[in-house]
């Protein structure tokens, strides 16, 4: 008995000591430490299941304990036939009916969250971004404003922005936990959901449904910025001149090569619809190099000598000539120049 | 007896129920021609609406399919009860599946 | 110990199918079997449901479907699962040669729907461009249409092979429960072809 | 009729490997069929697990680079499938056939020979499905293989799925309509459907749900096959298909799937709660209804896999409220199996230890359960790691506790020996520990951002320390697990004789020897109610009454065609993967069904009409 029950404690001991260790998570990315809308509708009802559910544990977990100490055969106990009950009417109804009781008050708020949050009645006056997502990137197009964005989605915080999603390939799935729940992003069907976040800041978003080899790589960011930030954001990105040339003289090499190694086949600088690969208007204030990595100019280097080192699979590698790591450098030096806006995601960190 | 051509015998009282059962087939049979008759009818005659058309001649196979069971598979006899269990379970579950993928797949 | 004796008896019992374990083991097993086919075809009638405007730009079922020649399939089809019933019927009567005949002309009204669905979809082919390929309502349409023609084909087997293996020895309790099973599949096919020619043609028709 | 001595004199001799090997390819005896069912089950477990520990060895630390991410997909996507399909399932299937028959008091199941094309179906289909590691890479679209991903995914990986999945699959499916047969026409006199064993009864429900789940993923897989290898356009949305078609598919079977997983055990725990209680099972009859409950219900609830699939807030609703509803029965069992207990005189020994196990943890998963189904909840846990932590608390803190249970149970009876119980607690309180270790910090690692099938995570996002916990507790089970192959061992060798009745056995299996003879029952036995055993024993002569005087026993032949049958279609399998890159292939194609079918036509053409053991040689045989 002792040995056990022992064990049994050291067991629970270590488990809550790790949690204690951890916390909630890294705050940005963890769903227990909501900063949106919807991620704190999916935690109230979480705490709420979490509640109900613990008390039935507790009583499973009593009787069961009941039933081991009182009922075990002791040692040099003698045996003995126990009473063969067949049943008990009023104990069965007991614990059908309290359970029903106790789904009751979990089912009644889950329906009403479920409406709430599949509510697209004011989708028309709000803004509306198109999202694509991509085999391992995400793709922005900011409805009637000419803005084509990739990887890093801006939004003005206290206010709903409705996102219409369509996947170009396989089934991903967009989530940001901090900000709300996920939503699948299909082929054939679009699917729309509205976010809104409470505070500025930038937010980690991962896709959620498994979309090949590099799908632990699919990470991409909201930058929530106040509203009157964000109205100067979408001014400086609409003011964006793709054909500008670019400062210096290694970045201006740069920008050459990036147009004769076809570069633009695929990506665009601006609102063009081209949307093969991400869209590179603002890159040079991306948070992250291919979404993941830290951005800075060796990392995009590496990149574009070599995407599939770094995202297995994807669809950039080898559809331009190999570039030497001179030439990688200058293009480098031409993309992180690409900083159209005065509103960056250090803005929304603070 | 005579015309028991084969050396074993059945019994008269079972040959005439055979008989018997034999005509309601054949009854079965017949309307369900008319049922396949009407059913194209509705169809090619367009004599009905098309909010109409459609329950009709689904209502019509449902009974022609029914009839089959029945009569031609002897779902009515004893001893098909658990046959009967499992064809109405494998038609609740068809028609789960049947209403999902006609209703949720597209939106 | 022989088992002449006990698989042929004086007299035939009234449901020679269920007389032995074994033809209970397959009357009762084959019936579970026919659930589990309800589920199949309902997963292929309810992808057919979902895709069956998909034409991608291809021809659809109300520019493609002619009614005459499936009415004459249904006709065949419906017909052949009454002879089958009154080949069953001949097997209760212990009638073996009435019986065989009865399941040759069942044979024979299965080749004529099979071979009308063979021709259909060759002209579908061939004239009209409609392939496997051309649309996921294509895909849909040969695949749903193909198992139940499938289901044809195996049945029209088994029934041969059933026939001639027993041609020479006549009904006893060891086959009795086969020639009836057989019968059972037959009579399902009948039901799923019931649903298809409404299904498929009577509502692609109507637009 | 010399044939039918050496059969039935077999066990007392010795024999050579090569009699021992034909002895197994050819049996239609359920319990050597068990054998065959536990021992590749449990090889593939093992493979499943070996899997399962590379995965926690790569997440063991962020950026980790043990595996690279496509092989990871592929050992994720094994492990997954290979537990479920190859390991779970046929380890239930060993623990049906080598009890159901006997608890019904049955000489063997309807189809004997089916029962055993049963078998090799999914032995070659699990070869098939593992080939794929030597033959250019595993199916890396999980074991959901949604697709489009698993029709655009590369190489053949996902063919090997495909095919190993139907042949395996349609093995199960036969199996299953086999057991509804047997149950339903086999049982012993005065085996009324409500005297039938808790076991016997889950057994009956999950071959009904076997019976209906499995064609929707006979389907599934056919259009995937048709879609990968002949162009076809179901989930292709430029045809205008739609990928959504195989998630309902696929989830129309999956759901089901995971009761057919639990029910079993359900049962298996209802009779060892009594059994080592020392008294009936509280509420029998709520119990079996509970159970049909769950099949039910467990037919409409499976879009709550699918609620971020955006099918919208009324259908996302009604199937949350159906999931729901299923904790009521499942809470009934909980609940009756405390209350049998209560009040009995509790033996634990490790049997006993793995279903009081059992309790604590798969309610814990239950729990998860009922959360998940809250709709916007499962909008965070979707996809994370929280679900992992739910379904491996119910599968292998349900399932996987339970077959341990059972082989722990039933191991006199399949092997006439005991496994040895300070290894068989060792196994317990490891596996136990580790279990826990390992998924429940996942829960948080789930809330806190982790999503499941990511290869790999990034530092400094608060994941690192839970992910080392659990790969810690994964190792605790690594060790446990390998303990019990080491018992089964030492067991084989030196492990204690059982004799025919070693737990004080209530149900028919412990009136026949440890092992029993061939025909099960030398005369069926005439069954006077619940628990018939124990009602002899406590009212009766000690001893089952016969329901017949000894006579001849029917018994059916020995036959190589269902293995020649399943290997056919092994080889038509191959075939048809590779034909997709040259034509030449479909030569193969066509040598495989024609061995499958020609055997096919063998069986149904000649006449089998099993042997008899004669009376007199059933009375030379001592009891
Ligand atoms: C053995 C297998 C098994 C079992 C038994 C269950 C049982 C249950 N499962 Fe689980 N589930 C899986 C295996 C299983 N599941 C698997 C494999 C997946 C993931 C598949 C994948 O995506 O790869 C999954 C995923 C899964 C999801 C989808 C999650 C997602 O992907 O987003 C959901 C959602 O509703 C769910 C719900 C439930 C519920 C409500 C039960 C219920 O049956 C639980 C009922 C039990 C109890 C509730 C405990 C006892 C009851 C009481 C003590 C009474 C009192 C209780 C209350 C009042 C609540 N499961
Ligand atoms: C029956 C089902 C079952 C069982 C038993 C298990 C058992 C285990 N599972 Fe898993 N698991 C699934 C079904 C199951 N799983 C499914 C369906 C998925 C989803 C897949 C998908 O997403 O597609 C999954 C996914 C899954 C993941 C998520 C991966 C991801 O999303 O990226 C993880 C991660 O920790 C995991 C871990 C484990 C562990 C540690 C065990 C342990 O319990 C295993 C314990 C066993 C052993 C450790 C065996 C040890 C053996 C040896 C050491 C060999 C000794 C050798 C000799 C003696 C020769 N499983
Ligand atoms: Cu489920």
């Amino acid at each position: 008995m002792k040995g056990w029950m022992g064990k049994f404690r050291a067991l629970t001991l270590f488990g809550s000591l790790a949690l204690l260790l951890s916390g909630c998570g890294q705050e940005n990315l963890s769903a227990l430490i909501p900063k949106g809308y919807g991620a704190e509708k999916s935690l109230d009802l979480i705490i709420l299941t979490a509640i109900i559910m613990l008390f039935v544990l507790l009583i499973v977990m009593l009787v069961y304990i009941t039933v081991l100490v009182r009922f075990r055969k002791k040692k040099g106990q003698k045996d003995f036939i126990p009473k063969q009950v067949e049943g008990n009417k009023t104990l069965e109804t007991i614990w059908t009916v309290i359970p029903i009781l106790l789904l009751i008050i979990i089912a009644v708020p889950t329906v009403a969250a479920t409406f709430d949050l599949a509510d697209e009645s004011g989708a028309k006056d709000k803004l509306n971004v198109e999202v694509t997502g991509n085999q391992y990137w995400w793709h922005f197009n900011y409805k009637g404003q000419e803005i084509q964005t990739s990887q890093d989605l801006y939004i003005p915080t206290g206010e709903k922005v409705y996102l219409n999603m369509k996947s170009s390939d396989v089934i991903h799935s967009f989530w940001v936990p901090a900000i709300s729940g996920k939503m699948d992003v299909n082929p054939e069907n679009e699917n729309t959901m509205f976010i809104k976040a409470n505070e500025e800041g930038v937010y980690y978003g991962k896709c959620a449904e498994l979309c090949g080899p590099s799908h632990a790589l699919m990470d991409f960011k909201i930058i929530a910025v106040s509203p009157e930030e964000f109205d100067q954001w979408v001014k400086d990105m609409q003011n964006v001149d793709p054909k500008a040339v670019a400062e210096g003289e290694t970045a201006k090499q740069g920008q050459t090569l990036f147009e004769e190694s076809n570069c633009m086949g695929c990506h665009a600088i601006g609102s063009s619809p081209v949307q093969v690969g991400p869209n590179l208007t603002n890159f040079g204030e991306r948070t992250r190099i291919a979404g993941i990595l830290d951005h800075n100019k060796e990392n995009l280097i590496s990149w574009i000598m070599n995407p599939d080192s770094i995202k297995p699979g994807n669809k950039m590698d080898g559809k331009y000539p190999e570039l030497s790591r001179d030439e990688a450098s200058k293009i480098a030096d031409y993309l992180l120049q690409l900083k159209p806006s005065s509103i960056t995601a250090e803005d929304a960190g603070k | 007896m005579t015309e028991n051509t084969s050396s074993k015998k059945v019994d008269t009282f079972q040959k005439r129920k055979n008989k018997e059962e034999m005509k309601y087939q054949l009854i079965t049979f017949g309307l369900m021609i008319i049922f396949t008759l009407v059913a194209f009818g509705l169809v090619v005659g367009e004599l009905m609406p098309k909010m109409f058309v459609i329950p009709t001649i689904l209502l019509l196979a449902i009974v022609q399919v029914a009839f089959q069971f029945y009569y031609f598979m002897h779902m009515k006899h004893s001893g098909h009860e658990m046959p009967s269990v499992m064809i109405y379970g494998g038609i609740w579950a068809a028609i789960l599946t049947v209403t999902a993928l006609s209703v949720l797949t597209w939106w | 110990m022989s088992h002449d004796h006990s698989l042929n008896p004086e007299t035939m019992p009234h449901e020679p199918e269920k007389a032995t374990l074994e033809g209970k083991n397959k009357f009762i097993g084959f019936w579970f079997f026919l659930g589990g086919e309800t589920v199949l075809f309902a997963s292929l009638f309810g992808t057919y449901l979902a895709l069956r405007n998909a034409t991608a730009g291809g021809p659809s079922a109300e520019e493609l479907f002619g009614l005459d020649l499936v009415f004459i399939m249904t006709i065949l089809l419906l017909t052949s699962s009454l002879t089958s019933v009154y080949a069953i019927y001949h097997m209760k009567n212990n009638d073996f040669g009435k019986m065989c005949l009865w399941f040759i002309i069942t044979i024979i009204l299965g080749f004529g729907f099979l071979g009308s669905e063979i021709y259909e979809f060759t002209h579908y082919i061939h004239n009209e461009g409609f392939t496997f390929t051309s649309s996921a309502f294509g895909s849909a349409f040969y695949t749903l249409v193909g198992f139940h023609g499938g289901h044809v084909l195996f049945g029209l087997c088994w029934f041969i092979a059933l026939l001639l293996r027993n041609a020479k020895r006549g009904l006893n309790l060891y086959n009795a429960p086969k020639f009836y099973v057989v019968s059972l599949y037959w009579h399902f096919i009948d039901v799923v072809w019931v649903f298809i020619f409404t299904v498929v043609y009577l509502m692609g028709k109507v637009v | 009729m010399r044939e039918v001595k050496v059969v039935s004199n077999a066990a007392t001799h010795k024999r050579g490997f090569g009699a021992v090997l034909w002895d197994y390819l050819t049996t239609v005896d359920h319990k050597k069929i068990a054998h065959l069912y536990l021992f590749s089950g449990g090889f593939f477990f093992l493979m499943g697990g070996i899997e399962a520990m590379l995965i926690r060895i790569q997440l063991i630390k962020p950026n980790s680079e043990f595996l690279s991410n496509g092989l990871y997909n592929e050992v994720l996507t094994m492990h997954g499938t290979t537990m479920i399909f190859l390991a779970a399932m046929p380890l239930i299937f060993a623990l049906m056939n080598a009890a159901v028959p006997l608890q019904i008091g049955a000489r063997d199941v309807a189809f004997p020979f089916i029962n055993s094309l049963g078998f090799w179906l999914f032995l070659f289909g699990g070869l098939i499905l593992n080939c794929s590691w030597f033959l250019g890479g595993a199916p890396d679209a999980g074991w959901t293989a949604y697709a489009p991903l698993s029709t655009t995914s590369p190489g053949h990986g996902v063919d090997f799925y495909v095919i190993g999945l139907q042949i395996a699959g349609a093995g199960t499916l036969i199996g299953g309509i086999n057991f509804l047969v047997t149950i339903v026409n086999m049982r012993a006199p005065g085996m009324t459907y409500m005297r039938m064993p808790l076991f016997t009864w889950s057994v009956f429900i999950t071959s009904i749900l076997i019976l209906f789940a499995f064609p929707a993923l006979t389907v599934g897989l056919f259009l995937l096959m048709f879609e990968r290898m002949f162009g076809a356009g179901f989930f292709d949305a430029s045809l205008g298909g739609n990928a959504i078609i195989w998630e309902h598919l696929f989830w129309i079977f999956g759901h089901p799937e995971v009761y057919i997983l639990i029910l079993p055990l359900f049962g298996l725990f209802s009779d060892l709660f009594s059994t080592f209680s020392k008294k009936r099972l509280f509420g029998y009859t709520a119990m079996v209804f509970a159970t049909m409950l769950i099949a039910f219900l467990g037919f409409m609830v499976w879009a709550h896999h699918m609620f971020t699939v955006g099918l919208g807030p009324v259908a996302n609703s009604i199937f949350a409220i159906a999931t729901m509803a299923i904790a009521v029965p499942t809470g009934i069992k909980i609940f009756n199996w405390l209350a049998t207990m209560w009040g009995g005189q509790i033996t634990i020994n490790s049997a006993m230890l793995w279903a009081l196990g059992f309790i604590p943890t798969f309610t814990l998963g239950g729990m998860t359960g009922v959360m998940v189904a809250s709709v916007v909840a499962d909008y965070q846990y979707h996809d994370s790691y929280f679900v992992v932590a739910h379904f491996h608390y119910v599968i292998v803190g349900g399932t996987i506790f339970g077959i341990f249970a059972g082989l722990h149970y039933w191991w006199p009876k399949m092997f006439g020996r005991i496994l040895h119980e300070g290894m068989g607690k060792l196994t317990f309180w490891t596996f136990l520990i580790g279990f826990h270790l390992t998924f429940f910090i996942q829960h948080f690692l789930g809330l806190m951002g982790m999503p499941r099938r990511y290869s790999t995570y990034l530092p400094n996002q608060g994941l690192d320390l839970g992910n080392l916990i659990s790969t810690i507790g994964a190792f605790f089970m690594a060790f446990a697990v390998i303990v019990f192959v080491i018992n089964v061992f030492y067991t084989a060798a030196k492990g204690e004789k059982a004799p025919a009745d070693p737990w004080d056995g209530r149900t028919l299996e412990w009136a026949t020897a440890s092992p029993p003879a061939h025909y099960n029952f030398k005369q069926v036995p005439l069954v006077r109610g619940l628990d018939p055993l124990w009602i002899e024993k406590t009212e009766g002569k000690g001893k089952l009454t016969p329901s017949e005087p000894l006579g001849d026993i029917h018994m059916p032949n020995a036959s190589i065609l269902p293995f020649v049958m399943s290997l056919g279609l092994f080889i038509a399998g191959f075939g048809f993967i590779y034909q997709v890159d040259d034509k030449g292939w479909l030569a193969v194609v066509f040598i495989g069904m024609a061995i499958t079918l020609g055997s096919m036509l063998i069986r149904s053409l000649k006449d089998d009409l099993g042997h008899h053991i004669t009376k007199e040689e059933l009375e030379r045989e001592a009891d």
